[in-house]
């Protein structure tokens, strides 16, 4: 019975991502028949699609997994197959059931967001959510990583759908395409690692004794243990060994994370990205686009894991991405622009946890950050509705009597996402440290990584309460923040449920608390301990060790954990000391130079879009006017010069008939002289 | 000696079946006397022409029908050989007939283009006279198996093309393509002649296949047989309009009556053609004297020289008839081309291929003359702007002039497809890579003037309403005749591709 | 009217020298020919033989090729010639030419947007000519 | 004899349109299309030919019947299909069918002619793809210019006349190139074919059986006739830098033209460099894969460049055009299962794709009468399913996953990659950067034009129908809409747009017959 | 006897005389009686080499010759007469609106 009802949750499994499919084409071709616009189709299907992920969570935890081929794109025989597949276990599991229940509270908060705003085109705007939570879906069951691309890059489709969704404006179509294509330039890398992966193991499947990770691990074996390259024998390295050509593909996937996961440098696309409707923002933040360069990472860690400089890159761009990113949330006035940094910030420590060989701690961040980040942006979306679709910090104030529920909520992902004691923040944060600090003390880059991490709670903790204070406390500053728009239950029920994620999620892995106590409660831990070989937590710390060599210093956790601690309550202190006051000065002015340098994120943009627009134009100005004047000059110029020799050619008929004559007995003679001294008749 | 130059042969009088052969051409001969006896018993002419043309049109139609029923019976071909008539003074084999197909069927829509053309016009019963005698003189060089003959017919067809030229005797572009065309045709035939004294002097002989077998042993009179070789190519090139004896050609095509132009530009070139490649494929058989006279080195700079000129001074005319004129210099280089190549093993095909395309451009130019024609008789004017809209008023005849324009630039919507590329075919069969090279330049330079007549008729706006009084029958039904003929012998080019290129094959047996 | 002839020299000579460059050729080429001795006609009679030989007829003491088809087409050559030259030269007797007023190969163009150029005996009356029509006339 | 009756209906369409009045001509010619599509896509449903049709494969519709001898060789008329002609010839029915309808708004004068001509040049590509006897093919290559001709002339933009000569002249002269090279090898071949039949010839060369010509050597010989047939064929790819005849011809083309043109005419050249060189000499082509692929990446990229400088979005689509058709060059160098058969996907993905896409740059057009970036903004506001059609074709362009426009690059990707020839790992990953460049322009045209504030600079807009002062911000969109397009122009898009999807999603409906007829080839000519 | 050579050298030179005259003069009489001299050193060509070859075909062949200039003559004479009665001249160099 149990087995029959296990295969059944298996074979149901590709609806969770097909309902919203579905809600997708009835909100674009009926969605303006429909109620709501489309909304009831998407949350009835995000909501069908969550229920599925519990079962299939609950089917997992019995210790089942699923790993088959769903869909048959192209089979070739002898080489290779391109198809969809189904990959259940428990990174994927989790992951389903985060990605639905944001998307399902998304569709939800829209209701009050989108629906009670009087918004145009709102069939367009579900059949986006629900065209980018199966995308999301499916990407995160996929089996194979040719699949992930194409869902990877369906989701990049939909952010540009949901970003633009505000057409009529200039800014947004605009921050739409800078998103598209800054993503695109990382899915570059991605696109051609893909098709390495396919070209050198004939495969790109997770998991499985064909999967690529396995092949590329046995290879690695081979080559250490034979001369004549044993198991990589097989395999096509370009030239390259094995060892260095797998660092090769995992740098060239690593390009379409960094794109996608908004690491620095392609991290430019996101803060713009904010243009779009604010539960976009959350879905993309917290649950779907940016957290899929992540979850890619944690998919294939089995192949990272092979090839230390791959991870400590990794680990060094997190941590450098996320104290940078916090640094320049520190100046923002524009609520969504502090929201869009931190989450800049937060996915740096995910990388950073993945590469210093955390893979535990990040997947355990990428939860609660879901849930903290979707919390903070569905309530920064609630305070833009009660402000009238204001953004700017200073123009609020004192919200915390006029919203409460949402200060509450607000609050709760507030102390997540600074990292303080028991949310679930801190238990994420500090683990991602706590692994780097360990593996870190053997790698200097993995040290570096730490301690830019450790920088960034500093900022973290100060940004983040700067917001809550400018935000909610002290006296409201406009008219706006004195007569704030009410809420419906639509955005105050996902508050709710996400305050109380946030507050508690933190406590399924309370490594400090277990390492101190020795209970067995790091639950997360277990959770992704078991499932397909190959792909559990205990491979891949043995893979650290054997092939890429990392080893742990033996460290007690509290210590770390009580720093970092230390170190975010002093960012909000120093907040709350700045900020506190009933009506706060503009502090961050006295930074001077250093502040036009942060607002202006350290001319990032700029210099991306002087490639892009300046460089990138001035290009193809130069190929086209080379292309108008030399390379169509020459063809027109073949042209003329025929034309204009066949004018001169015409020109020997005189008209004069004695003219005639002579040229003929002229012509005639050339011929008998050449004619005859080919033939020797003058000899 | 005596019994070698074939004294043994005059004794025997042709038998009838001789005279049956010869019926294409004793058809148009007598034809034209008849033409005279008319003239006389109705000098005035009260039908307008009309007794005239229709027994001018009738003489050819029916010498196309016997040449045709020739071919079709096989007469001087296949295993029997070819017919020697007068003691192979004329021959009758599958290429004279092939050649008489095309003078007689160019003969004809001319002829009933004239109708029109000359409709109210004195001296319309020379015209037709001169026309038949011309075309006799044609097909006879079709047939010539001697120098003799050659010569005598060539100046059978010349003589009457002159005045035919100038019969617009007050017209001053008539009268001075007539006297151009007159003055260098003399002195080509006196070079003609000339060369025809030289060969006698290397050979002692006239008779074609006598000279090859005088040739044959080898000479010692390289130097005088080579030049008397270079100055028949020379008459024949003139006949051709090939460089440099066609200066005559773009002015007699340009100041001719447009019949005219079409008659001398299509049947006189396709007879020049004839002879030479019986001459040179007979007489001065490529195996025998190339190695000393190498004749096809001749040909292949006349038919470099040729195509690229005629093509290139084509592309920047303003009159659609001179750019027609000078076209025809470039299409006599292409069909050089199956002179030049004649030295390699693939004699048949490339000597077939030029003779389709003779064939095919019988049709096509003429077509394109007879339009030109069309246009006088409307008065548009001459130059290509003045041709602007025309497709609009008279579609079907634009139809028409579109297919000719096409086919001859080689665009597969007429056999002139066809044949151009059989040459090309040819070209590069016998590793003539340069010619083929030039061909290639030339064909796209001749698209390009040719698309400007196309885009006159049906891109442009009329710059100035043209009124076009009446849709004259006989030139509408000779232009459409030849662009049926033209477009239909794109598919239907089997029906006579096998008999060309076996018909040029058998001068090689 | 032939003028009594007199020396002109001057560049219009100089395509003469083409002339005088193929003669060049053709002696160079004809001297270093070779011949054998004539064979002759060993007192044959000529004349009759070749009445014999034109003819197509045996008998003649010489042997040549037949020559009775050039004979029989020579002879429309020459019908031909004389209705060419009859046409040609052919004046009619009022002076006047049916249909001559509509001549088309220029295109029949409209005599006034015709070029420079063009010099059609309609746009620019030929005063020779008519003179000589004036002189015709008083024979 | 359905072939022949498929070719006969286009011409017989031809020419009944040609006679029919003027008003009535694009209904009947609508209708009239509709019946060689409907019997292109049975002869699909009921395809049956296994293997490739030179190397011999098993024919789908084969006839054969003498035609003509040219000397020692006779012509044949041969037609039949294998797994790379069949779905190119339901491709050009279904673009013209789209053409035709896209047709109906901006065509308003000699109509009848216009859609006989298109008729005609249908007959033409199907010819094309059919034909499986040399002569008799060049005939319908050289057969298709002409109706292409009329095309651009007459219903063509301001410098129609100048563009179509160029296109005339230029692809002409390529195809005597062509044409030249290809008899060189015939007679190099000498004896051991009598006919000029495609697969006789194809598997002479491959059993090495060229002799020499005039001097030439075998070795010398085929690489000159390789190099004539490439140069030939790549004019009307068009491989850079021989293809500054097609933004020309683009941008003055009538829109329905350009879908043809972009859509099929394209294959023509991508499909007889398939038959032709890489089928017939595939040693040559190994030989110089680099330099080819050298070739397909400078098109690839330096196409995509001239795109991205551009104003005028027919010229952006045509300059993309020059970009894609990269990829199939690289594509057919690879030698690979999924390099050639990806080549073949991609012609059709493309046709698809550009066909739409232009096909929507002609909608805008009719309404807006610019094609000019800078002069319209916000055209979502007014113009919402066209708008919609335009951003899916542009993003199946960019080559966005479950469109055919991904599968045919990735195909390519895949199979060129480890492909044999040196370098083909960088050239493939050189030509990927394509698809960043394709997003820039794509992106910036549609961010230009359909989106931000409603507006629309030109000098004739349809008088009161556009308002131009930028819209009130109330209501539906679909009352903005004043000038939504019509029916009959928006249902090529659709069509095209879902066979665009259904590709896409289920690539083995083509992907299956391509792969078998390429099959053959990669396992004679290279890895699989 | 005289060697076949000095009659060739003969007719070489009178058909360049004639040739020169058609270069030189613009007079169409002049023009014809050049190719009539031309036509005639032909006719020594041939009546020589009848004589060397023993054989009568070129003097045969030398009277057709003959009577074809006679009739080219008519026919140019013909042309001579309309080129004159339109322009006015006999000088071929007169006539040159048709030309390039």
């Amino acid at each position: 019975m149990a087995a029959t009802s296990t295969a059944f949750a298996f074979e149901v499994a590709p609806a969770i991502a097909i309902l919203p499919l579905a809600s997708f084409v009835i909100a674009l071709f009926a969605g303006k028949y429909l109620p709501k616009g489309g909304a009831l189709a998407g949350i009835a299907a995000t909501g069908g699609s969550l229920l599925l992920s519990l079962w299939i969570a609950l089917t997992v935890a019995g210790g089942a997994t699923y790993n088959e081929e769903i869909y048959s794109l192209v089979t070739t025989p002898n080489s290779f197959d391109l198809h969809f597949g189904l990959l259940l276990d428990p990174l994927s599991a989790l992951m389903l059931v985060i990605v639905s229940l944001v998307s399902f509270l998304v569709h939800l908060f829209s209701l009050g967001y989108m629906n009670d705003e009087g918004e145009r085109g709102l069939p367009r705007y579900y059949a986006g959510l629900g065209l980018f939570s199966f995308s999301m879906l499916a990407f995160v069951f996929a089996d194979n990583l040719f699949m992930s691309f194409v869902f990877f890059e369906l989701v990049g489709l939909c952010s540009w759908l949901l970003i633009g969704h505000w057409y009529r404006e200039e800014a947004p179509p605009s921050a739409a395409k800078k998103a598209f294509l800054v993503t695109r330039f990382g899915d570059y890398f991605f696109l051609v690692g893909v098709v390495a992966i396919f070209a050198t193991f004939g495969t790109t499947l997770f998991a499985g004794p064909e999967s690529f990770p396995t092949l590329a691990e046995e290879a690695l074996a081979g080559a250490g243990g034979g001369e004549a390259g044993g198991g990589a024998g097989e395999l096509s390295t370009f030239g390259f060994g094995p060892g260095t050509w797998f660092t090769v593909l995992g740098f060239l996937v690593l390009g379409g994370v960094i794109g996608k996961s908004a690491q620095f440098p392609l991290h430019t696309w996101l803060p713009d990205a904010m243009e779009g409707p604010t539960p976009v923002s959350a879905l993309i933040h917290a649950a779907t686009m940016v957290a899929a360069g992540v979850y890619l990472v944690a998919r294939m860690y089995g192949f990272y894991a092979l090839s230390p400089t791959a991870l400590a890159v990794i680990a060094f761009v997190g941590g450098f991405t996320a104290l940078f990113a916090a640094s320049m949330a520190v100046v923002k006035r524009d609520i969504k622009q502090v929201l869009a940094y931190s989450t800049i910030s937060q996915y740096g420590y995910m990388m950073l946890g993945l590469g210093a060989g955390g893979y535990v701690a990040a997947v355990f961040h990428l939860m609660t950050h879901a849930f903290f980040k979707a919390l903070l942006f569905l309530g920064a979306g609630a305070v833009i509705i009660a402000m009238h679709h204001r953004q700017d910090m200073w123009e609020m104030g004192g919200l915390k009597e006029k919203l409460p529920v949402t200060y509450y909520a607000f609050l709760a992902g507030s102390l997540a996402l600074a990292g303080i004691f028991p949310f679930a923040g801190f238990w994420s944060k500090d683990e991602i440290l706590y692994e780097a600090l360990i593996h870190g003390l053997n790698d200097p880059l993995l040290l570096g990584g730490y301690l830019m991490g450790l920088t960034a709670i500093v900022f973290t903790g100060f940004y983040t309460f700067r917001m809550v204070l400018l935000t909610f406390h002290g006296e409201p500053r406009t008219h706006t923040a004195r007569n704030p728009h009410s809420l419906g239950w639509s955005v105050k029920v996902p508050l709710v449920v996400l305050g109380v994620l946030a507050t508690v999620i933190g406590l399924i892995n309370m490594t400090p608390v277990a390492e101190a106590t020795g209970l067995h409660i790091e639950y997360l831990h277990t959770w992704l301990e078991h499932g397909i070989p190959g792909l559990t937590v205990e491979h891949y710390d043995e893979v650290l060790e054997t092939v890429a060599g990392y080893s742990a210093a033996s460290l007690s956790p509290l210590l770390p954990a009580v720093l970092s601690l230390a170190l975010a309550l002093a960012g909000a202190g120093l907040a709350w000391a700045l900020y506190s006051g009933p009506d706060p000065d503009h502090h961050t002015e006295r930074l001077g130079d250093i502040r036009t340098l942060l607002m202006n994120n350290y001319y990032q943009d700029e210099y991306q879009v002087w490639i892009a627009e300046t460089f990138g134009t001035g290009v193809a100005r130069l190929s086209d006017r080379f292309d108008q004047s030399i390379v169509d000059g020459a063809v027109n110029g073949i042209s003329e010069v025929s034309l204009l020799s066949g004018d001169r050619i015409r020109r020997i008929q005189t008209g004069i008939v004695s003219n005639y004559a002579t040229l003929l007995t002229l012509g005639l003679v050339v011929l008998l002289l050449s004619v005859g001294l080919a033939g020797g008749w003058f000899l | 000696m005596t019994g070698g130059l074939g004294v043994g042969v005059l004794q025997t009088a042709p038998p009838i079946g001789d005279w049956v052969a010869l019926a294409p051409v004793l058809l148009l001969a007598l034809t034209a006397l008849a033409l005279f006896v008319i003239d006389s018993v109705d000098p005035d002419d009260a039908s307008g022409g009309g007794a005239l043309a229709g027994t001018a049109a009738v003489g050819t139609l029916l010498a196309l029908v016997a040449a045709i029923a020739l071919l079709i019976a096989g007469i001087g071909q296949g295993q029997g050989g070819a017919l020697r008539l007068y003691g192979g003074q004329l021959i009758v084999d599958g290429m004279a007939l092939f050649f008489t197909v095309i003078f007689t069927s160019v003969a004809t829509l001319v002829i009933v283009a004239s109708y029109d053309y000359l409709r109210d016009r004195v001296y319309q019963a020379e015209y037709y006279v001169l026309m038949l005698l011309a075309t006799t003189g044609m097909a006879l060089m079709a047939s010539s198996g001697s120098l003799a003959t050659v010569f005598i017919s060539l100046e059978l067809a010349s003589l009457p093309s002159y005045a035919l030229v100038a019969f617009l005797k007050d017209n001053r572009g008539s009268v001075e393509a007539g006297i151009k065309y007159f003055l260098i045709g003399a002195l080509s035939s006196a070079i003609f002649a000339y060369g025809i004294s030289l060969v006698y002097g290397a050979t002692g002989r006239l008779g074609l296949e006598a000279i090859a077998r005088s040739l044959s042993g080898g000479t010692q009179l390289v130097g005088i047989l080579g030049v008397g070789v270079l100055m028949v190519a020379g008459g024949f090139a003139f006949k051709t309009a090939s460089v440099p004896f066609h200066f005559w050609a773009p002015e007699a095509y340009e100041g001719a009556p447009a019949p005219v132009s079409a008659f001398l530009s299509s049947a006189s070139k396709a007879a020049g053609f004839v002879v030479a490649f019986r001459v040179f494929a007979v007489a001065f058989s490529p195996e025998a004297v190339v190695a000393s006279v190498d004749w096809t080195l001749a040909f292949w700079l006349l038919a470099a020289v040729t195509m690229t000129l005629g093509n290139f001074a084509a592309a920047t005319q303003d009159k659609v008839k001179r750019m027609l004129a000078y076209s025809s210099v470039g299409h006599a280089g292409y069909v050089l081309i199956g002179l030049a190549a004649l030295n390699s093993g693939q004699n048949g095909l490339v000597l077939g291929a030029s003779m389709i395309h003779l064939l095919v451009y019988g049709f096509m130019n003429t077509g394109a003359f007879l339009f030109v024609a069309l246009a006088e008789y409307w008065e548009v004017g001459r130059t290509f702007e003045d041709y602007n809209g025309l497709g609009t008023q008279a579609p079907i005849a634009c139809v028409a002039m579109t297919v000719f324009m096409f086919s001859l630039a080689g665009l597969p919507v007429g056999g002139g497809f066809m044949s151009k590329y059989f040459i090309l075919v040819g070209a590069v069969g016998t590793g003539h890579f340069l010619l083929a090279a030039l061909l290639l330049i030339n064909s796209a330079l001749s698209l390009y003037y040719y698309s400007r007549v196309v885009r006159s008729l049906w891109f442009e706006e009329p710059a100035n309403s043209i009124g076009i009084e009446g849709y004259p029958l006989g030139l509408y039904a000779a232009v459409v005749g030849a662009a049926v003929v033209t477009f239909l012998l794109l598919p239907g080019i089997f029906l006579v591709s096998d008999a060309a290129i076996s018909a040029a094959s058998a001068l090689f047996v | 009217m032939p003028t009594r002839p007199h020396l002109n020299l001057g560049s219009h000579l100089l395509s003469g020298l083409v002339a005088v460059a193929l003669f060049a050729v053709l002696a160079t080429v004809f001297l270093t020919a070779s011949f054998g001795a004539p064979q002759g006609f060993g007192g044959a009679q000529v004349t009759p033989s070749i009445g014999y030989a034109m003819f197509d007829l045996s008998g003649g003491e010489i042997p040549s090729d037949s020559f009775l088809a050039a004979f029989e087409i020579i002879d429309l050559v020459l019908l031909a010639a004389l209705a060419a030259a009859v046409m040609l030269a052919r004046r009619e007797a009022d002076g006047k030419l049916i249909g001559i007023e509509s001549i088309r190969t220029d295109g029949g163009r409209p005599r006034d947007t015709t070029s420079a150029s063009d010099t059609d005996v309609e746009t620019e009356p030929n005063a020779a000519a008519d003179g000589d029509g004036d002189r015709e006339g008083a024979n | 004899m359905i072939l022949e009756l498929l070719i006969g209906l286009c011409l017989l369409g031809s020419v009944v349109l040609f006679v029919t009045p003027n008003r009535y001509a694009g209904r009947l010619a609508a209708g009239w299309s509709l019946l060689p599509l409907a019997l292109s896509l049975l002869m699909y449903a009921g395809f049956s030919g296994q293997g490739n049709a030179l190397l011999g494969g098993q024919l789908a519709y084969e006839t054969t019947v003498q035609w003509v001898s040219l000397g020692p060789y006779t012509l044949n008329w041969h037609v039949g299909l294998d797994g790379i002609s069949m779905p190119l010839i339901a491709l050009s029915t279904v673009l013209t069918t789209a053409a035709i309808l896209s047709a109906w708004t901006p065509i308003e004068e000699r109509e009848n002619q216009f859609y006989g001509l298109v008729l005609f040049l249908e007959a033409g590509l199907i010819g094309v793809f059919a034909v499986l006897d040399f002569f008799v093919w060049f005939v319908f290559w050289e057969a298709v210019l002409v109706p292409m001709y009329f095309l651009v002339a007459i219903w063509g933009g301001p410098r129609r006349k100048y563009a179509a000569i160029k296109f005339f002249v230029y692809t002409n002269v390529a195809s005597l190139v062509m044409f030249i090279g290809f008899f060189t090898l015939v007679f190099g071949l000498g004896d051991s074919i009598a006919s000029l039949d495609m697969p006789a010839i194809a598997q002479a060369l491959r059993a090495g059986e060229l002799g020499s010509l005039a001097g030439v050597g075998p070795g010398t010989l085929k690489t000159l006739a390789f190099a004539a047939m490439f140069a030939g064929f790549a004019v009307k790819v068009p491989i850079v830098p021989v293809h500054t005849w097609l933004p020309d011809a683009h941008v003055e083309a009538p829109t329905p033209v350009s879908v043809l043109l972009a859509g099929v005419l394209l294959k023509m050249g991508t499909y007889a460099l398939l038959r032709f060189n890489f089928t017939m000499l595939p040693d040559v082509a190994q030989q110089y894969a680099a330099i080819i692929a050298l070739f397909a990446v400078v098109s690839v990229i330096y196409g995509a460049l001239l795109a991205l400088a551009q104003q005028d979005l027919k010229r952006i689509v045509a300059y993309s055009s020059v970009s894609s058709m990269g990829y199939v060059i690289l594509g057919l160098v690879a030698y690979t299962v999924y390099g050639v058969g990806g080549a073949t996907f991609q012609m059709l993905s493309h046709g698809l794709i550009s066909g739409l896409l232009f096909a929507c740059v002609g909608v805008i057009y009719n309404t807006t009468h610019t094609r000019m970036v800078d002069d319209m903004s916000g055209m979502a506001d007014r113009m919402p399913v066209t708008t919609s059609m335009f951003v899916a074709g542009s993003f199946a362009y960019m080559g966005l996953p479950l469109t055919s426009g991904f599968l045919g690059e990735y195909f390519v990707f895949l199979g060129t990659f480890h492909a044999d020839f040196p370098g083909a790992a960088w050239f493939t990953a050189i030509a990927m950067f394509g698809i960043v460049i394709v997003a820039g322009y794509l992106l910036y045209a549609m961010q230009r034009t359909l989106f931000g504030p409603f507006s629309v600079k030109t000098a004739h807009a349809d008088g009161g129908a556009m308002r131009t002062d930028g819209g009130e911000g109330s209501g539906s969109e679909a009352e903005h809409d004043i000038d939504r397009a019509a029916a009959h122009d928006i249902v090529p898009l659709a069509m095209l747009l879902a066979l665009v999807i259904v590709l896409g999603v289920a690539p083995e409906i083509s992907f299956g017959m391509i792969r078998d007829a390429v099959g053959p080839l990669v396992t004679a000519g290279g890895a699989g | 006897m005289v060697a076949v050579q000095f009659y060739l050298l003969l007719s070489a030179a009178i058909f360049c005389i004639g040739l020169f005259g058609i270069l030189t003069r613009r007079n169409v009489l002049f023009f014809l009686m050049s190719v009539e001299l031309m036509l005639n050193a032909a006719n020594i060509n041939l009546v020589a080499f009848s004589f060397q070859y023993g054989n009568l075909t070129g003097q045969v062949f030398s009277l057709f010759i003959t009577a074809l200039a006679a009739a080219e003559v008519a026919v140019g004479i013909g042309i001579m007469l309309v080129l004159y009665r339109n322009f006015g001249d006999v000088d071929v160099t007169k006539a040159t609106t048709l030309r390039w």
